[in-house]
């Protein structure tokens, strides 16, 4: 019979939290860029656009993120259409992702003044040159500070990817418990490595709101 | 892929060179992990069995008790080893195969819990995973006020009873023996058994070829004895006759 | 032919209809100071004339085209009349002298050395030639605003429309802000000018609109409408401007 | 066979789905409650508890908002028995909820406290108010009124974080949805049916917050 | 025996002394103007007296009593003096009424019935019993300064601390708040007010304090002090005053 060392037990969980980490950053990529195209719908003339966007919104922000990861793995697999885990997984965290993004995003760019709109246009200045070279520039450093606290979210909404087999650092953590029966170390070694990546985003974010409160207050 | 045509999954796989099989790995000794996390246990090397026999590479797939049937309904695998009981309800989603391993479903407690038949379970809290035969048969069984806790995975069961959350659970001997040989601080004996219900390789239905070369390797392993071999790395027993 | 013929006005924000049918024509040159309660619409008119507001009903004409509400309209509209709003408005991620070379570049294409040269002459007339690479947040707000004057500038408007340009300052900034618009007065430039500065507009105005309630309820010479304002309304916004 | 969907198994597992919404909703009360005011106490103690409390309340808070739920979970019902801390599934599930939000609301809370103007304490102060009477009757309400939007977002959103209250048994709308799943195997539409209950949760959940808002801050005054 | 008896106080903030040894004795029923250029400690001195800042060095005794920091002296102290500022700083979330009986009941638990007996005593005392019932952001500048006065006057305090409380309000709205102070001191009641109000320091106060640079650099009846100043920083401060 096969005995884990404390060393074992935190060597696996490290293998497994490299998965942790990557679909992080796959769902935080992706989302990030569907999230930037769904803003330009969201905030774009077009009533169609918004309201699809509001929708989507509504959709991925009212239901549970476990939910969508079951519906994408299994959900698109009853059309036939098959979707490994690795996929269901990225793809449900990246419309998730972009549907928190996105809200973000909106309240950066509307929090720039409608003076700034109103003094590029009577510059002569058409709507995506204003977009381009006064307001995406300002809407940016507001948007910092909560889309890097937000990537906390995304790193701990992995967690969930373990209900559709993923063995990232949750479900390695379920499974090491099972062989070796010491809940306690291994749940406890597990919410370290969790805090030990959460815990510097969280903190520079915090960082980063503080410096741009303080750059904000000059004006 | 329309699914029509995986009529013939044999061919599918044949063609692709690799079979999908999906195999536990929090349920030991059909299936659990080795220090370095690969996946180990009597469903497993039938798993290898099978792919060596066929002639493909396998792709071990871990799952889990309740999402082991989607996972075939939905093509993520080809098969499913993973100590399957076959049942009625089970029957009318999917085809089983020959038996594979021998399985008797008991329910289990340490020994200061006094339960002898299902009617003593008046009262207690039962941990069993949700959507397993011991699930199913107990739910029928047991009086209506045993308290049926049913959770996710073996993971959970198990932990359950060895943190002392539930003070029975209901689960196949091999199982509580590979639980007691790890010498855990709650030791499971057998109360009394619910169910002999052996393993079967699940598949999808209408699936004769695939489901024919399955049965033929099957009985080949048991006639020229690579079956037992595993029987006695895992169980440490020979297969029982009637199998 | 007027530089700016404003005929028939009229603009509602939803039931509330806020100019009732405004006639007024601007001279290329000419300075006219527009003053009257808050509240009377002097801001919403220039906003029109500006195209930053649609109006529902009667004509905008500048330097001879039509006001039409599409984008390309609106940019050629905006080519000829420049704008210059009580909140500066500058862009306080890009220090002053870019601010002044943006919409020549964004806009005009303009070459970014061509635009430099043309930002530098720009603040050098506003007299903050030695600012150019200030952020606006380093800026005081009479500076701010000078800045915005060359922003406006630099893209070579036939006329600027000024909203209380000097409302959001200090009153020591004031001045430094008035001497700069007086200053492109006299050269010659045309405005239209919302502004609360009585003395101002007495000194460097060509004409003074008062406006009440929607309409344009008075219009002179400075000297006609501060001297001998015709109409109660008019008496009593005078006094109370005197009183406080 | 393209998939045909069959909600046949309805009628017969209505009672389980019942029962899963009644403790979805149990779990968002106690959790709403307990856990905003547990927040409050934390925001409060951060704000002006003894010296010694703050890094305690601290660690707290950046622990909790660090790690999944899911963890959390299973350390409470799984790792903390070995400490000799048992509790049943609901128990835990609860606990994990209040913990869990007191952390978020007494970050939320505190953001609001905050952003009292520091008037409010001096006229507190010099009306002869202990520090302690000026939080509690000048300073909490206008800071909750002021902090209400995010907070509301914040409780929904743990509401549906709790769907994995389901892993450790908790018989939640989750725990429902696989429960018939692993009977009908009917997956599809029983996550369907969840994922429409949840929405349905989370829209009347947040229409119950501001009815609770309007309660609460009767005026909107001004800031 | 005066009732507050300033003595050498002294105050820092991090390394500059705002407070450099002030000394001021104040009567019982005494009415004191504080004047003196802006940063030369007027506030300063007011929130010591009233225990919001902890004096470095000195003393301060108000009837009797020695001010210690604690939480419960503190407390005993500020029953004593009451304190207005310039910001009012009504609580948003209680009704005009509602402000002043909150620290009645929570402070000296008076019973519902009778601090609610006693806010409208002293709301009608301020003109404005008929506005129990209205929010702080429904009340004019003034009208909430009066509320402000209403709830320091309802803890009956001995003397009350005025720090600039006209400040932040409209020019029309000054009069009606120092009309309400003109008539508390008419009716014996011991202020100690920083105000910029010149002619109201003249007509109202029995002693005018004028600070400078954190000292008390002239003191003395108002005729004297603004009919002959003796320093000259008085003297270009009282200069000052009349340009502005
Ligand atoms: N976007 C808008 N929507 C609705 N009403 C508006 C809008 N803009 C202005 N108004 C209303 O139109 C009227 C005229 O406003 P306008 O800003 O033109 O007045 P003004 O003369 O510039 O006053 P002030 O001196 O205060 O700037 C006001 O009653 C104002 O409330
Ligand atoms: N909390 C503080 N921390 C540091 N410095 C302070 C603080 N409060 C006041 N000061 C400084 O103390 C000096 C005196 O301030 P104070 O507010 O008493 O002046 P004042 O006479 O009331 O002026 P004003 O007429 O502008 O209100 C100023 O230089 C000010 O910057
Ligand atoms: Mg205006
Ligand atoms: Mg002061």
């Amino acid at each position: 019979m096969m005995t884990f060392t404390v060393w074992d037990i935190l060597r696996n969980l490290l293998l497994a939290a490299r998965w942790t980490v990557l679909l992080s950053l796959v769902s935080f990529l992706g989302g990030g860029l569907l999230g930037l195209a769904l803003l330009f719908l969201r905030i774009g003339k077009r009533r169609a656009g918004r309201l699809f966007v509001q929708g989507y919104v509504e959709l991925f922000q009212g239901t549970p993120l476990l939910m969508q990861l079951f519906l994408a793995f299994f959900g698109l697999g009853l059309f036939g259409i098959d979707v490994p885990a690795w996929l269901a997984a990225g793809l449900a965290l990246i419309l998730w992702t972009a549907a928190f993004l996105v809200e973000i995003w909106r309240g950066c760019v509307e929090s720039v003044t409608r003076g700034q709109w109103e003094a590029s246009a009577s510059l002569g200045m058409g709507y995506v040159q204003q977009m381009r070279y006064v307001i995406l520039p300002q809407a940016v450093r507001v948007a910092i500070p909560p889309t890097v606290g937000f990537s906390v979210q995304v790193v701990k909404g992995t967690a969930l990817t373990s209900i559709i087999g993923f063995v990232e650092l949750s479900k390695a953590g379920t499974v090491v418990t099972n062989a070796t029966f010491q809940p306690f170390t291994v749940y406890g070694l597990v919410a370290l490595i969790y805090f030990a990546l959460c815990w510097p985003l969280s903190k520079s974010s915090q960082i980063l709101e503080r410096k741009f409160n303080v750059a904000h207050r000059h004006h | 892929k329309a699914p029509e045509a995986r009529a013939d999954a044999l061919q599918d796989v044949t063609a692709r060179g690799t079979i999908r099989i999906a195999v536990p790995q929090d349920f030991p000794p059909f299936g659990s992990v080795g220090t370095d996390m690969t996946p180990m246990g009597y469903d497993i090397d039938v798993a290898k069995l099978i792919a060596s026999k066929m002639g493909v590479k396998v792709e071990l797939v871990p799952v889990t008790s309740a999402n082991r049937i989607p996972y075939l309904q939905t093509n993520k695998v080809d098969l499913v080893i993973s100590s399957l009981g076959k049942n009625a309800e089970r029957e009318k989603v999917i085809d089983f195969s020959d038996a594979y391993a021998p399985f008797f479903n008991g329910v289990f407690a340490p020994s200061g819990v006094a339960v002898a038949k299902p009617e003593d379970l008046v009262g207690k809290t039962v941990g069993v995973t949700r959507g397993a035969i011991e699930d199913l048969e107990l739910t029928k069984i047991a009086p209506t006020d045993a308290v049926i806790k049913r959770y996710e995975d073996n993971n959970g069961t198990i932990s359950a009873f060895l943190s002392g959350q539930v003070q029975v659970v209901a689960t196949g001997n091999v199982v509580a023996a590979a639980i007691l040989e790890r010498n855990p601080p709650k030791r499971p004996e057998l109360k009394f058994l619910i169910k002999n219900s052996p393993c079967f390789i699940g598949l999808n239905k209408e699936q004769p070829a695939l489901l024919a070369k399955v049965n033929a390797i099957i009985a080949a392993a048991k006639a020229d004895g690579s079956l037992n071999a595993i029987a006695q790395k895992w169980l440490s027993a020979d297969l029982p006759k009637d199998l | 032919m007027s530089l700016i013929a404003i005929t028939e006005v009229k603009k509602r924000f939803g039931d509330v209809e806020v100019l009732k049918g405004i006639n007024l024509d601007v001279e290329r040159g000419e300075v006219i100071a527009i003053i009257g309660k808050s509240g009377s619409g002097k801001s919403t008119l220039l906003r029109c004339v500006n195209g930053l507001e649609m109006i529902d009903d009667g004509s905008i004409m500048v330097a001879g085209a039509q006001l039409i509400p599409d984008e390309l309209h609106l940019k050629a509209l905006r080519l000829k009349v420049g704008m210059i709003f009580q909140q500066f408005n500058l862009f306080p991620h890009l220090s002053a002298g870019r601010n002044v070379m943006l919409s020549q570049m964004v806009v005009k294409k303009t070459p970014a050395a061509e635009a430099e040269a043309m930002a530098r002459r720009m603040l050098d007339r506003v007299g903050l030639s030695h600012k150019f690479d200030a952020f606006p947040d380093q800026l005081s707000g009479g500076q701010q605003q000078r800045v915005a004057i060359a922003r406006a500038l630099a893209m070579q408007p036939m006329a600027l429309l000024c909203d209380e340009i000097t409302s959001a300052l200090d009153p020591e900034l004031v001045n430094e802000v008035l001497a700069v618009v007086k200053e492109l007065a006299a050269d010659g430039m045309t405005l239209m000018m919302v502004t609360h500065e009585m003395r101002f507009a007495r000194e460097v105005c060509d004409r003074v609109v008062f406006m009440h309630q929607g309409r344009v309820h008075e219009i002179g010479p400075p000297e006609e409408v501060f001297g001998s304002p015709r109409t109660p309304e008019l008496q009593q916004f005078l006094g109370a401007q005197l009183v406080a | 066979m393209t998939y045909r969907f069959d909600f046949s198994w309805l009628p017969l597992y209505w009672p389980v789905i019942l029962k899963g919404l009644l403790t979805t909703v149990e779990l968002i009360l106690v959790g709403a409650l307990c856990g905003v005011a547990l927040g409050v106490a934390c925001a409060g103690v951060r704000a002006l508890g003894p010296r010694w409390l703050r890094p305690v309340v601290a660690a707290y808070v950046e622990l909790i908002r660090n790690t999944p739920f899911l963890i959390q979970l299973f350390f409470i019902f799984f790792g903390l028995p070995s400490l000799g801390l048992q509790m049943s599934e609901l128990q835990a599930a609860n606990l994990a909820m209040v913990v869990n939000l007191g952390a978020y609301s007494s970050e939320i809370i505190r953001a609001g406290i905050e952003a009292t103007p520091r008037g409010q304490f001096e006229a507190g102060a010099s009306l002869a108010m202990t520090r302690f009477e000026t939080f509690r009757h000048v300073v909490l309400i206008p800071a909750l009124q002021r902090i209400w939007p995010a907070l509301s977002s914040q409780i929904v959103i743990v509401m549906l974080g709790s769907a994995v209250v389901s892993q450790i048994a908790a018989e939640d709308v989750t725990f429902a949805a696989n429960f018939i799943q692993s009977r009908t195997f009917r997956a599809f539409e029983t996550y369907f049916l969840s994922t429409a209950l949840y929405l349905l949760l989370a829209l009347a959940l947040r229409q119950a917050l501001r009815g609770v808002g309007s309660l609460l801050f009767p005026r909107r005054a001004a800031r």
